[in-house]
This record gives structure tokens, C-alpha cells and sequence, in this order.
């Protein structure tokens, strides 16, 4: 009888909410357990750095890796994994484009530092002591891992095969993902295991959105009791869902809340956040430049409005500074 | 223009500029300024597209990411548009994406948008000529160079692991 | 309706005449004038060619004690009116002339931010007022009275911003208002011989002469003007003009003495009686 | 490492370019090194041949291409030469003729947008090479393309009913087309209906203008709309829809035989209302005609001043008076559709507004008039039969007439209107005929550049006319010498003599510049068409399309466009009518295919797209939930295609991907 197919789980810059998702497969968990040999799982699983190099490159079958690319460790693990597996499939948002980590390259690597670790409220380290990447203690040699410049999507840092969108993926598409891998029936390299269509197409609020927005104002949810019906764009909220793929049935809006984007781009967009501008306020309804600015401050944060999951995918990537 | 003036840049910097012109007002000014054998800076690099209407911001920051120093876009004037508003869907996209530059840490000026009607064959040349001696002066922008720059990090990791031998040399793919 | 008042050398002296009648004209409209504080020469006289910049910080410390409060600047003399606002413009237009000016103001403990407006009389009665206003205010027209508008070369050139370059009209619209009548008078802009008459006299007189006499040609029995310097002019030299040329005996007056008095207000407290040729001739029957 | 830019589509196939650089003689060559751009083009990816050529637009050029495309299997084409807006058709020919779909074709601009425009060779070379390379990277992404054929309306619309569209109306029309001819006032003859005489022949403009006029009343192929105005219009080439207003007459205009008798049976017994046909100078009735030769031949009634208009309380003599009973006080405006193919536009100029220049006196002084007053006064027809009488009856000894008033002056307008020098000798030969006065021109520059124009300006001088060159700095009546009094005075500096001059006149005329009409822009932007800077209709181009605009099928002609005389708008207006008989002729129109398309499996039906398009090309499919794009009605901005969210519109011909790659390739190192 042949060794059931190694799979591998890893997560780099993550909250664990996408291990919380691999979770929520509730029982499918166990007929994936029963198909697959895990071989490396740090949140629920004992396995050494150790145990998976001393695999054979190529040996193991998938390696699932949730979280954005922010120090040498994730990347020398991300490399390892890539070496060891067959299949890498980039698992979430913060993998795929950044995600929330990836808010942090609207700042220097040093201005973070130094407001964590000096001018953050609360902070008591009168000495400005900083975390070093190697330190000598009695003779011994202690190493940390180096924190990167910015932060990296993980197909900027290594070659990706799949992507599972969302944040997290939720268990309907890991399961369809997982059934294909197992099956053997994968699609093209390089493609996001989701519908590549706009979320609008699965959204509940579809029909009531009227087709001539004219937006004179934009609103943030708490300025607003929000009606649970009505396309939320056309209540002025910042809905990204036109620009996002589709593939999480309408989560948010169906917990009438705002898509925020997480599941990334269609496969024909380059610059998800570019590209919902270009959609949404081409239609706003002033036509001067003066009133077309006092709608504009209705979105006091672009940059975290439009790029909130996908920042490391930006063309520009970071803020330039 | 063959006098560089060294502002904040090394020296001879020409900046790279990319134009995208509607074809009635801009573009025909362009041609206009041919015609008329009006003297104006080399830096730019014109793309027709029919309105300014087409241009999509991902276009902008494309020409950024691809090397531009500025980027210009020239549309109809308000009113004048040939598909009879697509400029004011330019001008609002556009403000909203010159906030988004701006905190992306893209400084002014490096991205401009004017409106020059067919007729302004001078416009032309004076926009380009002042927006190059302005882009000179800010220096080179040059993201590619930049993207290089920011992945030095993780190239060495890269070429540290890549020196080691391999455990075993086999790879599935 | 209030207004900051620039005075300048002129209305203080020998344009005395012009202060007491726009005083007295803007109180009866109702119309608050403050003067300026400590203001001084407006920066006109020879200055300007002799040091720019000079003149123009000059200028400027008016300009910058009267931002302070805010409102418009009322400039009834011409030169004032004229230097003020190019002072104004250029400290706009250049951005070398503000550093310096501004620069130099700060010595003085004072800014310039550039947002003063610098008003003639005529612009503010017409603008601001409005000839509706003043009809209303008109209680002893001038009927049957004929003058000659004379707006001298300043108020309108190189600026002009409230009224035509070449045929200027809101003097004679006022000077209507009042109940009297205005000759065609071709020569409304033309120079009076101004500083010409201190230097090369011949010329100067000549000029002042052919305007004096063309409009008593016309009927006037009064030229009105807008300009201290001009109204000194025509008036102050009419005894050399009469050796030279022949005798005219024409008042020269301020619109505003016409204005007061078709409004009732008392001669005296318009200056009339100060004029070098008696002004008789207008107050005839009242 | 995985490209930043996501999925990235692959170019179509494995190309097989061909490239080919343009000398243009020197134009291009001059400045640009055009076999080194030839060189470096033959470096790229998937070029197969690459050459430089004197003349690629000559027919070895293009018969070249066609060859290469045959021989070398070439399966995308790149001209670097002049504008698209030039040569694009030429060289999508080429590609045809070789059998390549005339669509994998890219045209670089490097003569206008590159050799005519800068002087450092290098520079210049190195541009031409990178939008060389734009267009290579471009091509690659270029699909087969069809233009769809519409049928064209064979009618036509011509708008102003002067000479140039009295002459374009009739052109068409005799050319087999059905014309409608829409004229703003109540009588077509427009300028040319005030002037007396025209020059250089003094031939009577009425006698030939009234004759074509009565041809276009009478013509079978035209309909004549006067007093009416385009409010609105719709479509595209070959099929407009034009929305017209016509104001009421308050007479039926096919009832009126023009027999006036209304006119005289008016309660007002005499006229007392200013004749603006008259230019002022004369009075009419609140019921009247401009003037005997009107077309059409039928009275109108001023609702301003007529009494039962106003007042609705007149005892209506006119209407009595008329046997036919044409005199409808009911009347009001319509409205009334046109469906058309082309448009002709004619809607002439406005003559400066003398009082916009007050140092010479006009409206103030009664001894100066416009010129289009003198044309009145000197008509037989006019106010005083033409007698050159002064306002207060007295006749003129001498006369004064200036140039260059609202012409070649920066306060004003800066263009020289080409036809007053020419005017002002007619009038100043006119009023010396008819008055015996002394006759003077001011004039900056003496201009006579036309077929026997400079002939008549010899023959002015030997009539005796004064010439003094130099602007008139004022008119004024005052009087320096007893010699002056009673007269407008000219000062000038005459600046052949080299002094300053007063020339004491009795009556002066102001020869007044040709300008745009003040509501040139409101019209322009309603046909869709530009104007330039100073306000005249822009043409298609200043030399090889003087008649087209920016939009296919609307035309212009005459001084509209810019100041002309009559032969060059009677030239121009048929050379308008010839453009739009070619169209119509033709059958068809051939629209560009750069509409754009929803990909229906992409779309979600956010609607995000459908309120951007202007035309209505963009509806939302209820059925499918999905957004459809009509292409007849699609005009190819691309607006939606960069709008799209989720970019499922694609624009032919500005596909993202080709915009991409030119961006890539003009920065490419």
C-alpha cells in the first residue's frame, strides 16, 4: 500500500485565524486527517525544524502557508517548504497579497521600531533597549530573526502554485481545494482557487443596487444605521465587493457589513485598490475639483481603505520614502 | 532641451516621462505643436488613448513601477470633452489617486493632469517643458531600480541557501 | 458699510478741500471711515525711481498696518489710490519684490499677507453704495448746473478696475445723481500738466490750459475732479494761465463738494471757500 | 520569483513583426536617425523585418509592406512615420492589401510628436526607438478586427443661411440630396444681404445674391427652415437626429405671399421700432420684412412691440388687411426632428462691437459708424436710399475710415480679419461716389492679397483716396485750431511722414473686425466639434482638412471657421457640400472598431459601468444579471473599460494588455 500523500501547514506573518479556518472544516478535518500523512503543523503538531529537513526535497505533496513574509526565519522556512514540496499553495490573505501585515509598509522599518519599542504609550525602557538579531551570553551565541524592510506577499519571495484567498479562506473553498488536490485535478499553475468573478455576483444586496450611484458623500459603518437590504455602496460605505472576488458567498455584507476586499483581485486586475477607484469615483457626483475633494475626505485612509488585505500587491508596493 | 539643470539629482538626469493623450484635444495639440515646429523637451513619451476617460489609475502606477519619473495626462477641457464628460470621470479618479500617491510617498508634481484642447499646440510645449524641469528637479524616481534595491534583503538568503548542497537532488518538479 | 481711510500728504494739506467734503459726504451716507493709524507716505513723489523696493516697503508698511483690521482701504488721492495698488499688485505678482518687502516689514515688527483691497471713493459710492443710495440722500439737486468730469490720468491707468481706460463714466454718473449736468468732455483722462508745471512750466501751463479752456468752451462752469494734484494744478496756476493765455475763472472742484452740496450739506463744511478761483459760480442760488 | 503583476495574459501566438521607419524626405530624417532606429527595432523579440524607407506612405512604400507581409509571413505590422490622425487609413490599407487584417497593425508617431518638435538628434533617436519599441511590445496584443458598415442617411442638414450655406444647400441639392437649411434669423442672405456692393468687381451683391437665395426657396430639394435654430443633436456620422426650434412669425409662412399690405394697415402709422436689418439706422413696424428681396418672401411680427402680443388688446388692422388671413397671433414655437447624415455648418461670424474700443468715440460721438452701417447707408434699399447723410442730416465733406478695429490688436483681437482693408477701399470708393467727400484710410499694413485685389487698391489711389499709415490713437471732437471746430478729430502718428497728425473729419467709420459668434462655443459644443483659441470652429486640420471637423460627418464652411470674403466661402461651402456628398455617396460608414465589450462570464453585474457611458451603449440585462455594451452605439472612449472593477470590459484597441506593454515599452532600458 503506498504512503498517503505528506501534507504540510505553516504559517508566517499570521494571526492564526487561518489555522482557526483549517479548524472549522469541523468533521471534514477528520476525513482530511484520514487521507493525509501531516507531517508539519506548528500550531497543533510537535515537528522540528530538524524532522522536515531531513526530508527529501520534493517529498512531501502540499505545503500550505498562511501569513505574510516579514523576517529571514519565515523566509528560510517558506524556501525550505518549497524545496520539500510539490505543490506549495499560498493559504489566505496576508499570503497572497500582504494582508494586514502588509499595512505596515506605509512605514519605515526603524519608525516601527521605535514606536514599539521607545514611543508606544505604555512602554516602560528608559535604556532604548531593541531586540538584537545576536546576542553573546556567557560565551554562547543567542540569534533572532532578522525583521525585513517590508513586508512580502509569499509569491514575492518564493514561486506559488495555488492561492486560497481569504482572510481566512473559509471552509468551503479549503475543502473544494483540498478534494482537487487529493483528486489530482488542478487547474493551471498560478491560479486563486476561488470564482474569478466579483463578489457582487453571490452578494444577497445585488439587485438593490441602482445603476446610477452619484455619490455626494461617503460614510463610515458607524456613522450609520445601516439597512440590512440595500446594497451598501449605495449607502455610502467604502464596499470593495465589485472590485473583490468572488468565492465567500458575501460574508460580510450578509453580516451587513462592508466587503473590505480580502480575497483579492480578479485574475484580469493588476491593482485591486486602483481599480475600485477607478469604478467608484468615476461616478461621484460633484464635478468640480473643490466639491469633488469634500467627498473625497469622506475616506480619511486610502491607502488602509482600498489596500486593507492588499498593500504587498500594490503596484508601487510600499510607500517610497 | 540639452541643458540639464543638476537639482537634487546626479548629474545629466533626463527624466523619464509617460504621457497618456485623448486623441482629440491633447494628442491634436500634440500634433499641433508639430506642425507648428514649437521646440519643446524630449522626456516624453506619448500613449494615445481616444479619451482620458480610458485611463486607469493601475496605468499610472504601472508607468511608475516601469520606470517613470513623471507621468502626465492630458484630457479635453471641462465642457469640451469629445465623449461629452468622460474628463470630469478623469478628474475625479485622478484626484483621489494623486491622495493615494501622495501617501505612497509619490511627491507632486510627479504626477500631473492638464487640460489642453486641440488648439493649444503651445500648451503642450509649455506643460511638458515645465513639467520636466520640475521633474528634474525632484530627481529620479527610478521604482524599478527601487524594487531591486528593497529585495536585496531576501536575495541573500537566497543565494546563502542556494550555496549549501543540496540534501538530496531530487526535485519533484 | 466701514472702511479704513488712507489720507496721504495730499488731503492733509492741499487737498483739504477734498478730506473735509469726503468726510462729510461718507458720514451723511452713513458710510464709517477709520484712518488708518500711524500711516505714512504712500510711497509715491520721487521715491519710486529712486529705490523700488524702498517705495514699495513703503507702501507696504500701510498696507500691513491696515490688514490688520481687516477691511478695505478707501485711497480718495490719486497717487495714493495708484501706488498703493501697484505696491499691491507686485507684492502678488513677484515673488522676489515680497520676499524683500515682507523681509522688511518684518524689522518693523509687521507682516504682509497681501489680502487688502485698496478702494478709490468713486468705486465704493458706485459699487458699495449705489446710486440708489445716494438719490435717496440728495435733498438740493444742481439743477441746471453744467461741470466738466475731469478724472485726470491716475485712477484708471494702468489698472482699471472699476471703470473704462479710456472713457471713464462714474464720475459722471455721481456728478448726474447730484441733480447736475456733465458736458461731453473728451479730455477726461488727459494730463493736466502735473509735475510739468514745476519743471518745464511752458509745457505744463499749456496743458492745463487747453483743459480749462475746453471745458468752459463746453459750458461748465465748474471742472470736477477726482485728483488733489490735478485739482492744485488747474486751479493754483489759472492767474499765470491768464497772463499767458487769456483769463478763464474756472473753479476747479472736488465731486465730492458737488455731491455734498446737492445732498444739503452746509458749503463750508465742503471746503468750498478754499479753492484759489471762487467757486461762487456753483453755489449760485443756495 | 512570481511577477508582481499577477496573472499575466500571453501575447497572442508567436508573432511575426514586421517594422517599418519613415525618412518623411527630411522631415523625419533630418532629425532622427532613422536607420538606427531600423537597427534596433530588428533587435526585438518576434521582429522579423525591419527597414527604413524615403516615403513609406508613397505607393512603393506601401506596396513594400504588402510584399513583406506576403514573402516574410509577416502577422503584425509597425510604421513609425507622421500622425495616425494622418496616415493611419494609408498604411491599414498596406497591411490589407498584403492580406493581413488591417488592425494588427500600430502606427509610431515620430514626426510630429518627435522630429518636428525637438532638435537634439540623440534625444529625438532615442524617443523614436522607444515609442518604436511601445509599439512593437503593443502589436504582439492585437487581434483580428472587422469595422462594422452603417448605412447614411442621404439627407443633410446645413446650419446658416448665408452665402456659404445658401451655396452648400444648393450644391447638395443639385447634386440629387435632400437639404434642410436652417437659418436663425427670419430671411436667409446673411452679411452678404446688408453689403451694397463687394469687391474687387463693385459687382451689386444683391444682384447676385438674390437670384441663388430665390434658387433655394424654390429648389425641390430643399427645405428652407428661417427663424429657426438647432436645439439639440444626437447619433453619430451618416445618422444624426437633430432636434430644431422654430420660433413663432406669428404669420403662416405658407399663407403670406409677402404682399405687405399688412405693413401698411398697422395701427402704427409710421414705423418707430429700430430696423435691426438696418443696422439701427433705419425704424420698422412691429409687423415688417428686412427688406424687399427677404427669403422667405413672408412678413413677421415683432411680439415686443406689437400691441396685441403685448396686450392682446389691438384692434389686428394687419390681420384684416390680409385676404389670406396668414396673420396667426396663436402661433408658438415648435419643435421638429430631422434624421441626417452630414451636417453642414455655416454659421458665419459677429462684427466687432465698436464700442468695445471707447477712444474712438463710437456711441458717443454721432459721426461714427461701423462699417456695417456705411453698407447699409451707401444701399440703394437702405434707410436713406443710399444717400450718405450724417445722423443730423448734414453730408459729409470728409470722411475718415479706420482699419484694423477689433483686428490685430492684443487688447482686442489679435488676427488680422483679412477682409476690411479690402472693405474699407470698396466703401471709401463708395462713399467718394456717392458723397464727392474727402476720403481718408487709416491703415497699420495695406493688405490685398486676392485676385485683383491689389489691382483695386492701385485704382483707389488714383481715385484721389488719402492714405495714412498709422493706428488712430483717438477720435475726438475736441478742437485744437478754429479749423477743427465742429469736426471729429483723428489723431494718428503718421508713421511714413514720421509725425504725429490731427486730421479733422466730418464723419468717421470704424472698419470692424470679423469675430466668432457670441454663442460660437454653445453651438460647437452642441454639434460636438472644437474651436480654437479664439473662438472660430476648428478644422480637421489647418491644411488637408479644412472642411471636416473632429467628428465625422459634420463639416463647416465659410467664417465660421475663420474671417474670409465671399469667394473663399463660396469655395469652402463647396467644398464643404463635396466632403459630405462623398459620405453620403458612399452608402455606408465604416465605424472604428474600438468599441468596448463586456465579457459576460466575468461580469457580476455590479452596474458599475452602465451610468458612465453618455450614449446609452451600456444597458443592464435583468434576465442575466449582466451588464451588455450595444457597439453600434458604443463611440469607443474606453471609459467603462477603465472603470470596470473587476476588469471584465475590454476596449478594442486599448485593451489593458496593450496599454501595459506600450508602457512597458516606452521605459523599457
Amino acid at each position: 500500500m503506498p504512503d498517503k500523500p505528506k501534507v504540510a501547514f505553516y504559517w508566517c506573518a499570521s494571526c492564526g485565524g487561518c489555522e482557526e479556518a483549517v479548524v472549522d472544516l469541523a468533521e471534514d478535518i477528520l476525513k482530511v486527517v484520514e487521507a493525509v500523512d501531516i507531517v508539519l503543523w506548528p500550531v497543533a503538531m510537535d515537528f522540528k525544524k530538524t524532522d522536515v529537513e531531513a526530508r527529501p526535497d520534493g517529498s512531501i505533496a502540499v505545503a500550505f502557508i498562511n501569513g505574510a513574509v516579514r523576517t529571514s526565519e519565515q523566509e528560510e522556512w517558506a524556501r525550505m517548504l518549497r524545496r520539500k514540496a510539490q505543490v506549495v499553495v499560498s493559504f489566505g490573505a496576508c499570503a497572497n497579497l500582504g494582508g494586514i501585515p502588509a499595512l505596515a509598509n506605509q512605514f519605515k522599518k526603524e519608525d516601527i521600531l521605535k514606536f514599539v519599542y521607545e514611543d508606544c504609550p505604555g512602554v516602560d525602557n528608559p535604556s532604548r533597549t531593541r531586540p538584537q538579531t545576536s546576542t553573546v551570553d556567557e560565551g554562547r551565541t543567542v540569534t533572532l530573526p532578522e525583521i525585513r524592510n517590508m513586508v512580502r506577499s509569499l509569491d514575492q519571495v518564493i514561486d506559488v502554485d495555488y492561492y486560497l484567498p481569504g482572510c481566512p479562506p473559509t471552509p468551503k473553498i479549503i475543502m473544494a481545494a483540498v478534494q482537487a488536490i487529493l483528486a489530482g485535478k488542478l487547474p493551471a499553475k498560478g491560479t486563486v482557487l476561488s470564482p474569478d468573478i466579483a463578489l457582487c455576483e453571490e452578494c444577497k444586496r445585488k439587485d438593490s443596487k441602482p445603476a446610477d450611484l452619484s455619490l455626494t458623500e461617503f460614510k463610515r459603518p458607524h456613522q450609520i444605521q445601516i439597512d440590512p437590504e440595500k446594497c451598501l455602496l449605495a449607502q455610502g460605505l467604502v464596499c470593495m465587493g465589485p472590485a473583490t472576488r468572488s468565492g465567500c458567498e458575501a460574508l460580510c455584507p450578509s453580516g451587513n457589513m462592508p466587503c473590505t476586499g480580502c480575497f483579492g483581485p480578479s485574475s484580469r486586475v493588476k491593482d485591486q485598490g486602483a481599480k475600485f477607484v477607478s469604478s467608484v469615483f468615476s461616478n461621484i457626483a460633484p464635478k468640480e475639483a473643490a466639491d469633488i475633494d469634500k467627498v473625497l475626505d469622506g475616506i480619511p485612509d486610502p491607502i488602509g481603505t482600498f489596500y486593507r488585505y492588499g498593500l504587498s500587491k500594490c503596484i508601487l508596493r510600499r510607500k517610497i520614502n | 532641451m540639452s541643458k540639464p539643470m543638476e537639482q537634487g539629482a546626479g548629474a545629466g538626469f533626463e527624466p523619464r516621462i509617460v504621457a497618456f493623450f485623448c486623441n482629440w484635444c491633447t494628442y491634436t495639440a500634440a500634433d499641433l505643436a508639430g506642425v507648428s515646429r514649437l521646440k519643446y523637451a524630449p522626456n516624453v513619451r506619448v500613449i494615445r488613448v481616444m479619451c482620458s476617460g480610458r485611463v486607469d489609475p493601475q496605468f499610472v502606477m504601472e508607468a511608475f513601477a516601469k520606470g517613470a519619473d513623471g507621468v502626465l495626462l492630458g484630457g479635453c477641457h471641462p465642457g469640451d470633452c469629445h465623449y461629452a464628460e468622460g474628463n470630469y470621470k478623469t478628474l475625479r479618479r485622478m484626484r483621489m489617486l494623486e491622495r493615494m500617491l501622495k501617501d505612497m510617498g509619490i511627491a507632486d508634481g510627479r504626477f500631473r493632469l492638464e487640460w489642453i484642447s486641440g488648439a493649444e499646440g503651445d500648451k503642450v510645449k509649455s506643460v511638458v517643458n515645465d513639467m520636466v524641469a520640475k521633474v528634474r528637479a525632484l530627481g529620479p524616481l527610478d521604482l524599478p531600480g527601487k524594487f531591486a534595491e528593497w529585495d536585496k534583503e531576501i536575495e541573500e538568503l537566497e543565494h546563502q541557501i542556494s550555496a549549501q548542497p543540496a540534501k538530496e537532488a531530487v526535485h519533484a518538479r | 458699510m466701514k472702511y479704513l481711510y488712507f489720507p496721504g500728504c495730499s488731503l492733509k494739506g492741499t487737498g483739504k478741500a477734498y478730506e473735509e467734503s469726503l468726510l462729510a459726504v461718507f458720514r451723511a451716507l452713513g458710510v464709517e471711515l477709520k484712518e488708518i493709524e500711524d500711516w505714512n507716505c504712500c510711497g509715491a513723489t520721487a521715491y519710486m525711481s529712486v529705490d523700488e523696493t524702498k517705495s514699495y516697503a513703503l507702501a507696504g508698511r500701510n498696507l500691513a498696518i491696515a490688514e490688520r483690521e481687516g477691511l478695505d482701504v478707501i485711497a480718495p488721492c490719486s497717487a495714493c489710490y495708484l501706488v498703493l495698488n501697484k505696491t499691491q499688485k507686485n507684492l502678488q505678482d513677484h515673488a522676489d519684490i515680497r520676499r524683500k518687502v515682507v523681509a522688511a516689514l518684518k524689522t518693523a515688527g509687521l507682516d504682509y499677507k497681501g489680502t487688502v483691497r485698496v478702494r478709490h471713493p468713486l468705486d465704493v459710492l458706485i459699487n458699495d453704495v449705489g446710486l440708489d443710495a445716494i438719490a435717496q440722500r440728495i435733498q438740493a439737486p444742481l439743477k441746471g448746473h453744467k461741470f466738466a468730469p475731469y478724472y485726470g490720468c491716475q485712477i484708471v491707468r494702468p489698472y482699471a478696475t472699476f471703470d473704462d481706460q479710456d472713457d471713464p463714466v462714474t464720475m459722471d454718473r455721481i456728478i448726474k445723481a447730484a441733480g447736475a449736468d456733465c458736458v461731453t468732455y473728451p479730455l477726461k483722462t488727459r494730463c493736466c500738466g502735473g509735475s510739468l508745471t514745476g519743471t518745464v512750466p511752458e509745457a505744463g501751463l499749456r496743458l492745463a490750459y487747453i483743459l480749462l479752456k475746453e471745458a468752459k468752451k463746453r459750458g461748465a462752469e465748474a471742472v470736477v475732479t477726482v485728483c488733489p494734484l490735478c485739482q492744485f494744478n488747474l486751479d493754483g496756476y489759472q492767474d499765470q494761465i491768464a497772463r499767458k493765455y487769456e483769463a478763464l475763472d474756472l473753479p476747479v472742484v472736488y465731486f465730492t463738494q458737488i455731491l455734498g452740496l446737492a445732498m444739503g450739506l452746509p458749503a463750508a463744511g465742503l471746503g468750498m471757500q478754499r479753492g484759489i478761483v471762487s467757486a461762487d459760480a456753483v453755489l449760485a442760488g443756495r | 520569483m512570481a511577477d508582481n503583476n499577477g496573472n499575466k495574459p500571453q501575447p497572442i501566438g508567436l508573432p511575426r513583426i514586421g517594422f517599418y521607419v519613415c525618412h518623411c524626405g527630411s522631415n523625419i530624417a533630418g532629425t532622427i536617425d532613422v536607420a538606427e532606429v531600423a537597427q534596433f527595432v530588428a533587435g526585438l523579440p518576434g521582429v522579423v523585418v525591419s527597414r527604413d524607407y524615403k516615403y513609406m506612405c508613397s505607393d512603393p512604400g506601401q506596396e513594400m509592406i504588402a510584399q513583406d507581409i506576403k514573402e516574410h509571413k509577416l502577422d503584425r505590422l509597425v510604421v513609425a512615420a507622421c500622425s495616425p490622425n494622418l496616415h493611419e487609413e494609408t498604411f491599414r490599407k498596406a497591411a490589407a492589401k498584403g492580406g493581413l487584417n488591417s488592425f494588427l497593425f500600430q502606427m509610431v508617431n515620430i514626426r510630429e510628436h518627435a522630429s518636428w518638435v525637438h532638435e537634439d538628434k540623440k534625444a529625438a533617436t532615442a524617443k523614436a526607438k522607444g515609442l518604436a519599441r511601445a509599439a512593437v511590445y503593443r502589436v504582439r496584443f492585437h487581434k483580428p478586427l472587422e469595422k462594422q458598415q452603417v448605412p447614411v442617411d442621404p439627407n443633410v442638414l446645413v446650419v446658416g443661411g448665408g452665402i456659404a450655406g445658401i451655396h452648400a444647400a444648393l450644391t447638395l441639392a443639385n447634386a440629387g440630396k435632400k437639404v434642410t437649411l436652417v437659418e436663425r434669423e427670419a430671411t436667409i442672405g446673411g452679411h452678404m444681404a446688408l453689403f451694397d456692393k463687394t469687391f474687387p468687381t463693385l459687382d451689386c451683391a444683391a444682384c447676385i445674391l438674390t437670384p441663388k437665395m430665390s434658387a433655394v426657396k424654390s429648389h425641390p430639394n430643399i427645405t428652407l427652415w428661417t427663424y429657426s435654430e438647432v436645439a439639440k443633436v444626437d447619433g453619430y456620422v451618416g445618422n444624426y437626429k437633430v432636434t430644431v426650434k422654430r420660433k413663432p412669425r406669428y404669420v403662416k409662412e405658407d399663407l403670406c405671399v409677402g404682399c405687405m399690405e399688412c405693413i401698411d394697415a398697422c395701427v402704427f402709422k409710421e414705423p418707430k421700432f429700430t430696423d435691426q436689418f438696418n443696422q439701427g439706422l433705419g425704424k420698422r413696424k412691429p409687423v415688417y420684412i428686412d427688406f424687399p428681396q427677404a427669403t422667405p418672401k413672408v412678413v413677421l411680427i415683432d411680439p415686443q412691440s406689437c400691441i396685441q402680443l403685448k396686450t392682446g388688446k389691438c384692434k389686428k388692422s394687419c390681420a384684416e388687411a390680409c385676404d389670406r388671413d396668414a396673420i396667426d397671433f396663436t402661433q408658438k414655437e415648435e419643435t421638429r426632428e430631422l434624421q441626417v447624415g452630414a451636417i453642414v455648418l455655416a454659421t458665419g461670424f459677429q462684427a466687432f462691437d465698436a464700442k468695445k474700443e471707447p477712444r474712438y468715440g463710437y456711441g458717443r460721438y454721432p459721426g461714427v459708424y461701423t462699417a456695417l452701417e456705411i453698407e447699409r447707408l451707401v444701399n440703394a434699399s437702405g434707410p436713406t436710399s443710399g444717400e450718405v447723410v450724417l445722423r443730423d442730416g448734414r453730408h459729409p465733406k470728409s470722411v475718415g475710415i479706420i482699419h484694423c478695429v477689433g483686428s490685430r490688436d492684443a487688447k482686442t483681437n489679435k488676427w488680422c480679419s483679412r477682409v476690411c482693408c479690402m472693405y474699407s477701399l470698396k466703401l471709401a470708393h463708395l462713399i467718394q461716389e456717392h458723397s464727392g467727400a474727402e476720403v481718408y484710410n487709416f491703415y497699420i499694413d495695406m493688405r490685398a492679397p486676392g485676385k485683383a485685389y491689389e489691382e483695386f487698391y492701385d485704382k483707389l489711389l488714383s481715385e484721389g483716396v488719402h492714405f495714412i499709415r498709422g493706428r488712430v490713437s483717438e477720435v475726438t471732437d475736441w478742437a485744437m485750431t478754429p479749423e477743427e471746430e465742429g469736426k471729429l478729430v483723428l489723431r494718428v502718428e503718421d508713421t511714413l511722414a514720421g509725425f504725429v497728425r490731427r486730421i479733422p473729419v466730418d464723419m468717421v467709420v470704424l472698419a470692424t473686425g470679423l469675430e466668432p459668434k457670441a454663442d460660437a462655443q454653445e453651438v460647437r459644443r452642441r454639434f460636438n466639434i472644437g474651436c480654437g483659441n479664439e473662438g472660430f470652429f476648428q478644422e480637421r486640420h489647418p491644411k488637408l482638412a479644412p472642411v471636416n471637423t473632429f467628428t465625422d460627418g459634420i463639416f463647416i464652411a465659410g467664417a465660421c471657421q475663420a474671417p474670409r470674403d465671399i469667394p473663399d466661402t463660396v469655395a469652402q461651402a463647396g467644398a464643404a457640400a463635396a466632403e459630405a456628398l462623398v459620405l453620403i455617396d458612399a452608402g455606408h460608414v465604416e465605424l472604428e472598431p474600438n468599441t468596448s465589450h463586456v465579457v459576460e462570464e466575468e461580469c457580476c453585474g455590479c452596474k458599475s459601468c452602465v451610468p458612465l457611458c453618455p450614449y446609452g451603449a451600456i444597458t443592464f440585462d435583468e434576465a442575466k444579471k449582466k451588464a451588455s455594451i450595444n457597439e453600434v452605439l458604443c463611440k469607443g472612449c474606453g471609459v467603462c473599460a477603465a472603470a470596470c472593477p473587476s476588469g471584465s470590459i475590454r476596449q478594442n484597441l486599448f485593451e489593458d494588455e496593450e496599454i501595459f506593454s506600450e508602457i512597458e515599452g516606452v521605459l523599457a532600458k
